[in-house]
């Protein structure tokens, strides 16, 4: 029973790990480079989930959406500013993509966490559940009212997600775009609207993830660290540039978490992650989804 | 000569003159916290200077050169609080443990490039800080363990660290004036070229690794010998973050930039306490502007100004030469 | 006993066959052509001769050795120069500096790389980018450096995979002269090319792959008229 | 005493000094040019707490606030003739950071007394530049016993010890009834972990038939769960959580969530003192109720005249209910204008002189300093703590069921379950 407990605990994590990942994965497949600032978009979404609802006592679906769009905008303004140059200008700055890529992104994510500290002050935040139902009970298994909500409404979202990715037309245009910017740019295709589009998918899906998770978390400005460096490794284990190895990295990783935490230790609960990223780039560094990039 | 070891020996030369002005600051400065803040500033650069071997002139984007710092730290940390040894026994062995460590994952990372290599190497900085919060038996925690002073006189730590500084730096200088240097630009550059070009990739790669990593070890060895206590904080993820700015705001692969880059931060790191409660956030837009703006760092701005003054290199502007090729 | 074997070599990307059961055997000395359809496999079998790919089955003695599994650094210093089809270079190094990066690899002192680099600088005619980063050099320019850098060591067999492509009439003559001296100086010489005309001026010896399999190989006049290589060339005949 | 102040030492205007002086005004930013203080200009005392992360800035807000009122207040009068001015740094909960801040304050500042660090390991770096420098250190907040231990005469503790507080905790639980198993979590910290070990030693002693364990968990941690689990399902008598926030706040919510607490079978001890934390409720929900917690100060525990006003002007100034670190904040302070006004001068020695033998009415009691080695030295030894219940949601910390205090029986009637 306990087994079955410890699955579902993990799969409910698992969802948001991967609506963490599912951003940072697509950025990935567009631009070839890491986002540091990924957590900061969750950070945002949970602060802005806690102080509309909780203190400006809106309706929470309001509160939501309100996440969802301050975190899309925040994205879409940071992709204008300091993303754009990697793919507008050539030459110069190919070369030092990685390092500009990942400095600025670093550079952001310290400025982000600052102001946060700055302006909302060091006091944790905390957002009222989507449900007044304090847990469910299956049998032996008992899992949080808020925890099972929201974990389905990721579900739900997740699902929504991977269709406009994979079905629709911007959607095509995304992965057109991933797999050859050049050629997608010769179609016809507006490779700035893409981007933009992505970045503020990504961090409209950071963002309600840090939403759904600010009753059981808490917003505060360093909030979004921990989750950012996860989205990573499930990035890393699905595969760079796969959707849905993002949100089946994501559902391994939860599961993996809550039997390891469980069984094996408590204090070492967010090492794990790491060491399954190192395991994998090592032994199978296209991931479980990915496909093997084609050298020389 | 050639125009690498040209430049190379043009930047060695200057930064030779910016550490003989380092050497003359207690002339003049006798407050402890000026001098302090110095030390800070050439631990910074010390670790500044063996990320950009790594990724200034070998192209591989490390993320854990403070985790070897904190390698180092935790080598001779532990030796003087588990076995009392002083630092005489315990900084070359952390010089050792972390040349070791990075030799193993300069080796395991060696297929691994861009953003797969970064996010390896923070995976394995996160693990090595989880490890040393956590193994609170052997590492005390979070809270770090005490560690004695290599010298309760700040003058005398300042020069060791500097001796340190200039000995790292002549050092390089003469790797990357042998054909070693070459090596590692061209595996920078292109690494399938370098392998058909009969560089033994995986090899150099690897010696970069450990070089950069002992060297890592060996300040972060020095730097808890100076503050009293080596702590989980030195592995920070913002720690890095101040690495990589400190060689970005300098110039990325020059020997000068890393070394004037890590004064610059901690300097400024220090300067906008005067700003209360904003200075972290002040530092953080300073690190975006610069690498939005300026990226050929400080040395690329100051050698674009004097060849405009003395014109040397207006006679063949590069972007022109570049222009006319495509 | 011949130089370079290839023994039933074959490799697949997913399902498909890139290689299919190739044996090849040079000459010491050598000037050949290997031409085909664009996905013949012709850069494949470069990959698999200079380490950059293993092959899945097979062998590639070289010198009297097998090659597979060697480091391409090892495989280039017992003498396979191998010049890529996107011109391959250290773009932050000077020109001068790339040679000499290259001679001091093959195992020249530096001094001595620093004497054929400045020789081969004049030969190539590149000394006005003598002291130019790699990066800011033209496309012929760039070609000619790779080339440069090939001959800082003393390669037994060098690998030219598409060296003619898309370069100045003139940069092209440098290049053919070039190669008709190192050859004549006993070099031997693998030139993959589409470029016909080129190919035929410098050798008569070709080999013609198609999917994956060597189709035919001879002199000039047997290879273009060997229906195989006919029909693998139709509705390619206009070669870029 | 000689304490020519480098600083001047540095500026003064020969032509060579002068240069040095530009030379190093080039080298570091302008900003850092600061004048030391004149002799009847008002009194600088140095803050280093923490403002920005990752340390504990919610904990370094409530000190700052504590210090801010107590100069107010002794402002009122002043001391000396002159005024007490703050200087505050950040320290980022970073020991280095703290090192250098306080560094900055000594030489450049050029304050007389330091206060308001509430981290331990910031402590343990800053004491030693303390030392070197012999200017009295008040640690406000710093639990670690290895702060003590290290026997510098400028490091006095007016606040409570880790040993101190497993040693109270355990009273308070071994006079409860039918308690069998206790599962104590603990934050991987020398504080976590010292009061989780120090509990079990004592409940070893004085409570042998409760089987206790303790776990540490990352304070980093934003997910609990799986502890949470082998929690419920091993159904012990009592939780003890020795955590901070935020990490404090999310495993208690996540214990109510799996239903561990509130209810009939399991207590919730909880060692950090968070009730007094001004975002206590906002953050906490169902998991307070019924939860005995450990602090400093409660409105049942005797206030001195000055213990009031601080209290008063906190809820006038920032509409909440003070914590424990407003009065360790402001006791800190009155302790060093104290010391000043006895010695009759800022002077180092004269300083440590005066406190070594102080009897000062603090805000919650009279405060003296131990000279016996060890953990001790120069500590308040009776530093007044209290158990309280709370029973309600949304309780006010005045409305809470006083539970015990030292010398006090644990009054068990009152306990709710």
């Amino acid at each position: 029973m306990m087994t079955l407990e410890l699955i579902l605990q993990g799969l409910v994590m698992g969802v948001f790990y991967a609506m963490m990942g599912i951003g940072l994965t697509l950025i990935f497949g567009i631009l070839k480079v890491v986002y540091f600032a990924h957590g900061e978009s969750f950070m945002v979404g949970a602060y802005t989930y806690a102080l509309i609802a909780a203190l400006l006592g809106l309706p929470l679906p309001i509160a939501l959406a309100s996440a969802v769009v301050v975190g899309a905008l925040l994205a879409v303004i940071v992709e204008r500013l300091l993303i754009r140059p990697l793919y507008e200008k050539f030459g110069d700055w190919q070369q030092m993509r990685d390092e500009y890529a990942i400095i600025v992104t670093f550079g952001l994510s310290l400025f982000l966490i600052n102001a946060a500290n700055q302006f909302l002050g060091p006091y944790p935040y905390h957002g009222p559940a989507l449900t007044d139902i304090a847990r469910f009970q299956f049998g032996d298994i008992i899992i949080g009212g808020h925890r099972l909500v929201a974990g389905l409404l990721g579900l739900l979202i997740l699902g929504g997600a991977l269709w406009f990715i994979q079905r629709s037309f911007w959607g095509k245009q995304i992965r057109a775009v991933a797999q050859n910017r050049f050629g997608a740019s010769i179609a016809g295709i507006d490779t700035r609207r893409v981007s933009a589009l992505v970045f503020m998918l990504s961090g409209g899906l950071a963002a309600l993830s840090g939403a759904l998770l600010v009753p059981l978390f808490h917003a505060q400005p360093d909030v979004g660290m921990v989750p950012a460096l996860k989205s990573f490794v499930i990035v890393v284990l699905g595969g760079m540039g796969s959707p849905i190895g993002a949100i089946i990295g994501g559902l391994i990783l939860g599961v993996l978490e809550s039997f390891g935490a469980f069984y094996v230790s408590y204090a070492y609960r967010d090492t794990f992650a790491f060491v399954i990223l190192i395991a994998v780039l090592l032994l199978r560094p296209q991931g479980l989804f990915g496909e093997r990039a084609r050298e020389v | 000569m050639n125009a690498s070891h040209l430049r190379t020996r043009r930047e060695f030369l200057v930064s030779l003159v910016f550490l003989a002005a380092v050497a003359a600051v207690p002339l003049f400065v006798t407050s402890g916290y000026l001098l302090g803040i110095v030390i800070v500033a050439m631990y910074y650069a010390l670790l500044a200077i063996a990320w950009n071997l790594l990724a200034g002139y070998t192209g591989q984007f490390s993320l854990a050169p403070t985790a070897f710092a904190m390698i180092g730290a935790y080598g001779t940390g532990m030796a003087s609080y588990h076995f009392g040894l002083p630092p005489a026994v315990g900084v070359p062995i952390a010089i050792l443990v972390s040349a070791v460590i990075g030799m193993g994952l300069g080796r395991i990372v060696v297929p691994l490039r861009g953003p797969y290599l970064a996010l390896t190497t923070i995976a394995f900085a996160e693990i090595v800080r989880h490890v040393a919060r956590n193994a609170h038996e052997y590492t005390r925690g979070d809270f770090g363990m005490s560690v004695p002073l290599i010298s309760s006189d700040r003058v005398m730590a300042f020069y060791l660290m500097l001796a340190l500084l200039v000995a790292v730096q002549v050092g390089l200088y003469f790797l990357l004036r042998s054909h070693a240097g070459l090596y590692l630009q061209a595996i920078r550059d292109d690494e399938t070229a370098a392998a058909g070009r009969g560089i033994n990739v995986i090899f150099w790669k690897t010696v970069a690794f450990t070089v950069s990593g002992a060297i890592c070890g060996f300040a972060g060895a020095m730097y808890v010998h100076f503050s009293g206590l080596a702590s989980p904080d030195i592995g920070h993820i913002f720690e890095t973050g101040l690495v990589l700015a400190s060689v970005v705001i300098g110039g990325i692969g020059t020997m000068i930039g890393p070394l004037v880059g890590g004064f610059i931060v901690q300097f400024a790191a220090e300067g906008f306490r005067e700003f209360g409660l904003r200075h972290m956030l002040v530092f953080a837009a300073m690190v975006i502007l610069f690498v939005r703006f300026f990226r050929q760092g400080l040395w690329g701005l100051v050698k674009n100004a004097w060849d405009r003054l003395f014109g040397q290199g207006a006679a063949r502007p590069a972007r022109q030469v570049k222009e006319a090729g495509e | 006993m011949s130089l370079l074997r290839f023994e039933n070599v074959h490799k697949a990307f997913g399902g498909l066959k890139a290689l299919d059961g190739v044996s090849i055997s040079l000459e010491a000395g050598c000037m050949t052509g290997l031409i085909g359809p664009n996905g013949s496999g012709k850069t494949t079998l470069l990959n698999v001769l200079s380490g950059n790919l293993a092959p899945d089955q097979g062998d590639v003695i070289f010198d009297g050795r097998s090659i597979v599994g060697l480091q391409p650094s090892a495989i280039a210093r017992r003498g396979v120069g191998r010049m890529f089809q996107i011109t391959r270079l250290f773009r932050r190094l000077s020109t001068l500096d790339n040679l000499v990066t290259s001679g001091c690899a093959f195992g020249l002192s530096f001094h001595d790389a620093l004497d054929r680099a400045e020789r081969l600088i004049e030969e190539l005619e590149l000394t006005a980018v003598h002291d130019e980063d790699g990066g800011n050099l033209s496309g012929g320019q760039q070609k000619l450096l790779e080339f440069g850098s090939v001959f800082m060591g003393a390669p037994k067999i060098a690998v030219l995979d598409e060296p003619f492509a898309a370069i100045h009439p003139h940069m092209r003559e440098v290049m053919v002269r070039f190669i008709r001296e190192r050859h004549a100086e006993g070099h031997g010489f693998l030139i993959v090319s589409h470029d016909l005309p080129v190919v035929l001026g410098l050798t008569d010896d070709l080999i013609a792959m198609n999917a994956g399999q060597v189709v035919a190989r001879g002199d000039a006049d047997t290879v273009l008229h060997d229906p195989l290589v006919i029909e693998a060339y139709l509705g390619e005949t206009a070669v870029s | 005493m000689k304490r020519v102040s480098p600083v001047a030492g540095a500026l003064m205007p020969t032509t060579s000094k002068r240069i040095a002086g530009i030379a190093a005004a080039a080298l570091l930013t302008a900003g850092l040019a600061s004048p030391v203080a004149a002799e009847d200009g008002p009194i600088p005392i140095g803050l280093s707490l923490t403002q920005s992360p990752p340390g504990a800035v919610i904990q370094g807000e409530e000190v700052l606030r504590g210090h801010l009122i107590a100069r107010d207040i002794i402002n009122e009068e002043g001391v000396l003739d002159r005024e007490i001015e703050l200087h505050v740094q950040d320290s980022q909960g970073i020991p280095e950071r703290g090192r250098s801040a306080v560094e900055r304050l000594i030489e450049r500042v050029g304050v007389v007394a330091l206060s308001g660090q509430h981290q331990s390991s910031v402590c343990l770096a800053e004491i030693d530049v303390a030392n070197r420098h012999n200017i009295p250190y008040m640690n406000t907040n710093c639990w670690s016993d290895d702060v003590r231990a290290a026997g510098y005469p400028q490091v006095f503790n007016p606040n409570i010890y880790n040993s101190r507080v497993a040693e109270a905790m355990g009273e308070a639980i071994a006079q409860l009834e039918g308690i069998e198993s206790i599962h104590a979590l603990a934050e991987n910290t020398d504080w976590g972990i010292g009061q989780a070990e120090e509990l079990g030693k004592y409940l070893a002693e004085h409570a042998p038939d409760i089987a206790y364990r303790h776990d540490l968990l990352d304070r980093e941690a934003e997910d609990f769960t799986p502890v949470v689990q082998r929690i419920r399902s091993d159904q012990p008598d009592m939780v003890v959580a020795i955590m901070l926030p935020p990490a404090a706040y999310i495993l208690m919510n996540q214990l109510a969530e799996q239903g561990v607490v509130p209810s009939d079978d399991t207590w919730l001890f909880e060692g950090g003192g968070l009730f007094s934390y001004p975002d206590f409720w906002d953050n906490v929900r169902d998991s307070a109720v019924n939860t005995i917690f450990f602090d400093l100060y409660h409105p049942e525990m005797p206030l001195s005249a000055f213990g009031e006003r601080v209290r008063d002007e906190y809820v006038e100034r920032y509409d909440g209910t003070p914590s424990r670190l407003v009065f360790q904040a402001a006791d800190s302070l009155l302790l060093i204008a104290e010391a000043i006004r006895i010695a009759g001068s800022t002077d180092g020695d004269a300083m440590i002189e005066a406190l070594q033998g102080i009897e000062l009415e603090g805000s919650r009691g009279v405060i003296t300093f131990s000279d016996e080695p060890g953990v001790l030295y120069q500590q308040w030894v009776d530093t007044p703590y209290v158990t309280f219940q709370v029973t309600e949601l949304d309780q006010a910390l005045e409305d809470t069921v006083f539970v015990s205090a030292p010398g006090v029986e644990v009054n068990i009637e009152a306990l709710a379950r």
